[in-house]
């Protein structure tokens, strides 16, 4: 029994297999990723009432706050794939891992830039030092160093390796982190409004934060498929199904 | 196992005395990024006091991350880490000695001269044990946590950047309680709390960081 | 909107928050925009890649 | 479990199967199998960059194979790490020595990593055996490359292990250093060792020697 599903998880995580079966999946989740985008879009924009103590400026949270957990969450797949690569020597999973990288970087760096648009309104400043800003930042630089460690490495294998050691000891580190952060802003108080903690959100401003963050995981979805394709030709170069392929193409 | 331990500890210590020129350079430095601060900013004793934890936590964590190369890069360079490797013993206790003589080469001299810089940055004379204490407890953590850097980076050209962009951000937490303990305490505080999760992060690096660091070395030796 | 009619003007306007609104949602549109074209320019680069390796391979067999 | 068809040969010291190595996404060898039974010796024979120092990497598991596995007397040498690398010894072309330390302190520390040590009088048969009588509290920065390789020899032969891994011994060794290596191999295989070396000098031992040549099947 266990030995029948290695062997399939094997079949399925060769990167010919998935390279097929990839191509066929991707519409599936850039379809409703844009359907539920533009939906949440028009939620967000339209029917969402304006906030009585922020006014409209509290519609960058749909941007913001998907994006920010967009950041945490492909930290997360990234560290959990890489686990599985290190420990299985699943290719597969290190492509998804490296594949993950530049999209979690883009959604942290979206996550700051946002986060200081809405903060100017508010604060009077693009920059305070608040919790979940910081933290962000930290995050954005985790991304960074992965991503530098993964090409100054010359060999592929080891590249993925010691990149994939680095997001696991990241992700043992980022609750440390967090949390400490959190407890230095409790103590250095004044600069910082509660402006996510919101207890009684207006459902209609809930409805469509939720819809653009399951958005997001599909967009997420598709493009980490797009990447992870790109990974498996590059790395596959020399095998013969790649050149195959390739000459159809 | 112990006695492999002692054997690598005890190599690292005589290899560093025997070049003691190098031994100092990371506690010359620490006093030197402290000295530039009164002349940057202002040497008045309001100002460079609410600064003083900061400043002197940023600079034990400087001059730790400088002395890293150390710990695997000659060891690397001449061959000796592939013996290392082949050892019958554990890797990890090995890596644990090493670690543990870079800690007794670097970290411990900046808890020792860290009441001259204390005076420096007027200090009061209260946080000074608390100074040491918390330099006591963070700085085998930066080493600990800046062993798996180094063992990721030691093969890399030009890793110097690349190791400080890996590794700062995974110093946040104790630069953070450790600075803040020192500042508690001058306000004459308990810091029972800051020394509790000082503590309790030492033994989780102490426990999981040399594991990561003999995986890291394995990564790094098979290229 | 608040049972009144609805204007684009003021919909642009976002009760004079619109640089910081708009500007968040336009850098969400160009993050989302170039996370798909990006990928697709690699491809495009991986394939050609590839291509030319095969072509010089084939060249090497003819002259050996 | 396989029968043991032949009695004089049991199990192989040290056995590949179908190892493949790949570097830089270039093929070096594939299918390759190599059984080394005790008192054996093999010569890895192969141009620059046929992957000779990959292969004796993987041997002593530094390196990971992209395919196949490597068996210590007929089990995984991961699974026997510990018994593998008490009998085994390899020796790159890097120096392992530290300059700042002296002959007998680098010999010292060497065999300590080891867990080994051995009496100050058979460090000194060692010594005068590789010619570095007289040498043992001399700081190693102030020899030269091939006193340092006899260093290494020394450890070597103090070690007393079964297998010894050699990349190129024979590197900056002059005439009587070839010949030393020589006589060294003759005795450890007189006394029951194996040894597998690389060299591209084609070294002509004046016993029976199987060799391996990598880089001509692909």
């Amino acid at each position: 029994m266990f030995k029948k599903i290695w062997a399939w998880i094997q079949k399925f995580s060769s990167p010919k297999h998935f390279y097929r079966i990839s191509g066929k999946m991707i519409p599936w989740f850039a379809v409703p990723a844009i359907v539920l985008g533009v939906y949440a879009l028009y939620m967000g924009l339209f029917v969402a009432p304006t906030d009585y103590q922020q006014g409209e400026s509290y519609r960058i949270i749909f941007i913001h706050v998907p994006a920010a957990w967009m950041s945490m969450f492909i930290y997360m797949v990234m560290a959990v794939s890489a686990g599985i690569g290190l420990i299985w020597q699943i290719k597969l999973a290190d492509m998804i891992a490296a594949a993950s990288a530049p999209i979690g970087a883009w959604f942290a760096f979206l996550a700051l830039v946002t986060g200081s648009l809405w903060g100017k309104p508010m604060w009077g400043a693009y920059w305070v030092w608040d919790a979940r800003l910081t933290s962000e930042l930290i995050l954005l630089f985790l991304y960074f160093g992965y991503m530098a460690l993964q090409s100054a490495i010359e060999d592929q294998r080891t590249a993925d390796k010691a990149s994939g050691l680095l997001a696991i000891v990241g992700v043992v580190n980022i609750p440390i982190i967090h949390y400490s952060v959190e407890w230095w802003n409790t103590l250095h108080q004044g600069a910082t409004v509660a402006k996510f903690d919101k207890p009684s959100m207006h459902i209609d401003m809930l409805i469509p934060l939720l819809l653009m963050a399951i958005a997001a995981k599909l967009f997420y979805a598709a493009i980490v498929l797009i990447r992870a394709r790109n990974e498996v030709l590059y790395r596959e170069r020399n095998r013969q199904w790649v050149k195959e392929l390739v000459e159809k193409l | 196992m112990l006695k492999a331990f002692y054997h690598l500890l005890a190599r690292d210590l005589r290899l560093a005395f025997r070049s003691r020129h190098e031994l100092a350079n990371p506690l010359i430095f620490f006093v030197l990024v402290v000295t530039l601060f009164p002349l940057a900013v202002s040497p008045s004793a309001e100002v460079l006091r609410v600064m003083a934890p900061g400043v002197i936590w940023v600079s034990a964590l400087l001059s730790v991350l400088l002395s890293l190369d150390r710990l695997f890069k000659q060891d690397y360079e001449d061959g000796s880490l592939d013996q290392l490797m082949l050892s019958p013993n554990p890797l990890v206790i090995l890596v644990l000695a090493k670690v543990c003589a870079h800690w007794l080469l670097t970290g411990l001299p900046l808890v020792l001269v860290a009441p001259l810089l204390g005076m420096f940055m007027y200090v009061p004379d209260e946080a000074v044990g608390v100074l040491m204490l918390s330099l006591l407890l963070g700085t085998p953590v930066l080493s600990l946590v800046g062993a798996i850097g180094v063992s990721l980076t030691v093969a890399v050209n030009r890793g110097g950047v690349l190791l400080s962009l890996i590794i700062l951000p995974l110093y946040i937490p104790v630069l953070i309680f450790g600075a803040n303990a020192v500042d508690v305490a001058s306000d004459g505080m308990s810091v029972r709390g800051q020394m509790l999760f000082l503590g309790a992060v030492l033994a989780l690096a102490l426990s999981l960081a040399p594991l990561a660091t003999a995986v890291a070395l394995r990564i790094t030796a098979s290229r | 909107m608040n049972g009144s009619e609805f204007s684009w003007s003021e919909f642009l306007h976002m009760g004079g928050y619109a640089t910081f609104v708009w500007s968040s949602y336009g850098l969400a549109l160009v993050m989302v925009v170039f996370n798909i074209v990006s990928p697709m320019i690699e491809r495009k680069r991986v394939i050609s890649r590839v291509k030319r390796a095969i072509k010089r391979e084939a060249n090497s067999r003819q002259t050996s | 479990m396989m029968p043991e068809s032949d009695p004089i040969k049991t199990i192989s010291l040290l056995e590949t199967r179908q190892l493949e190595c790949v570097r830089d996404d270039r093929l070096l060898f594939r299918d390759l199998s190599i059984n080394l039974s005790a008192g054996e010796i093999l010569q890895v024979e192969g141009a620059n960059g046929s992957g000779k120092t990959s292969l004796l990497r993987i041997l002593c598991g530094l390196r990971l194979a992209e395919e196949g596995e490597v068996l210590w007397q007929g089990e995984e040498v991961s699974e026997v790490r510990e018994d593998y690398y008490a009998n085994m010894i390899y020796i790159g072309h890097l120096p392992c020595i530290k300059g700042d330390l002296t002959t007998l302190e680098n010999i010292r520390s060497l065999l300590d990593t080891r867990s080994q040590s051995a009496p100050i009088e058979e460090i000194d048969v060692a010594l005068t055996k590789v010619g570095l009588a007289g040498f043992d509290d001399v700081a190693s920065k102030a020899l030269s490359s091939g006193q340092r390789r006899r260093i290494l020899l020394a450890f070597l032969l103090l070690s007393k292990t079964k297998l010894w891994i050699l990349d190129e011994p024979l590197t900056a060794l002059d005439v009587q250093g070839v010949a030393l290596v020589e006589s060294m191999l003759m005795e450890h295989r007189e006394a029951g060792g194996s040894a597998i070396f690389t060299t591209h000098h084609g070294m002509q031992l004046p016993c029976e020697m199987s060799s391996v040549t990598l880089g001509v099947q692909c």
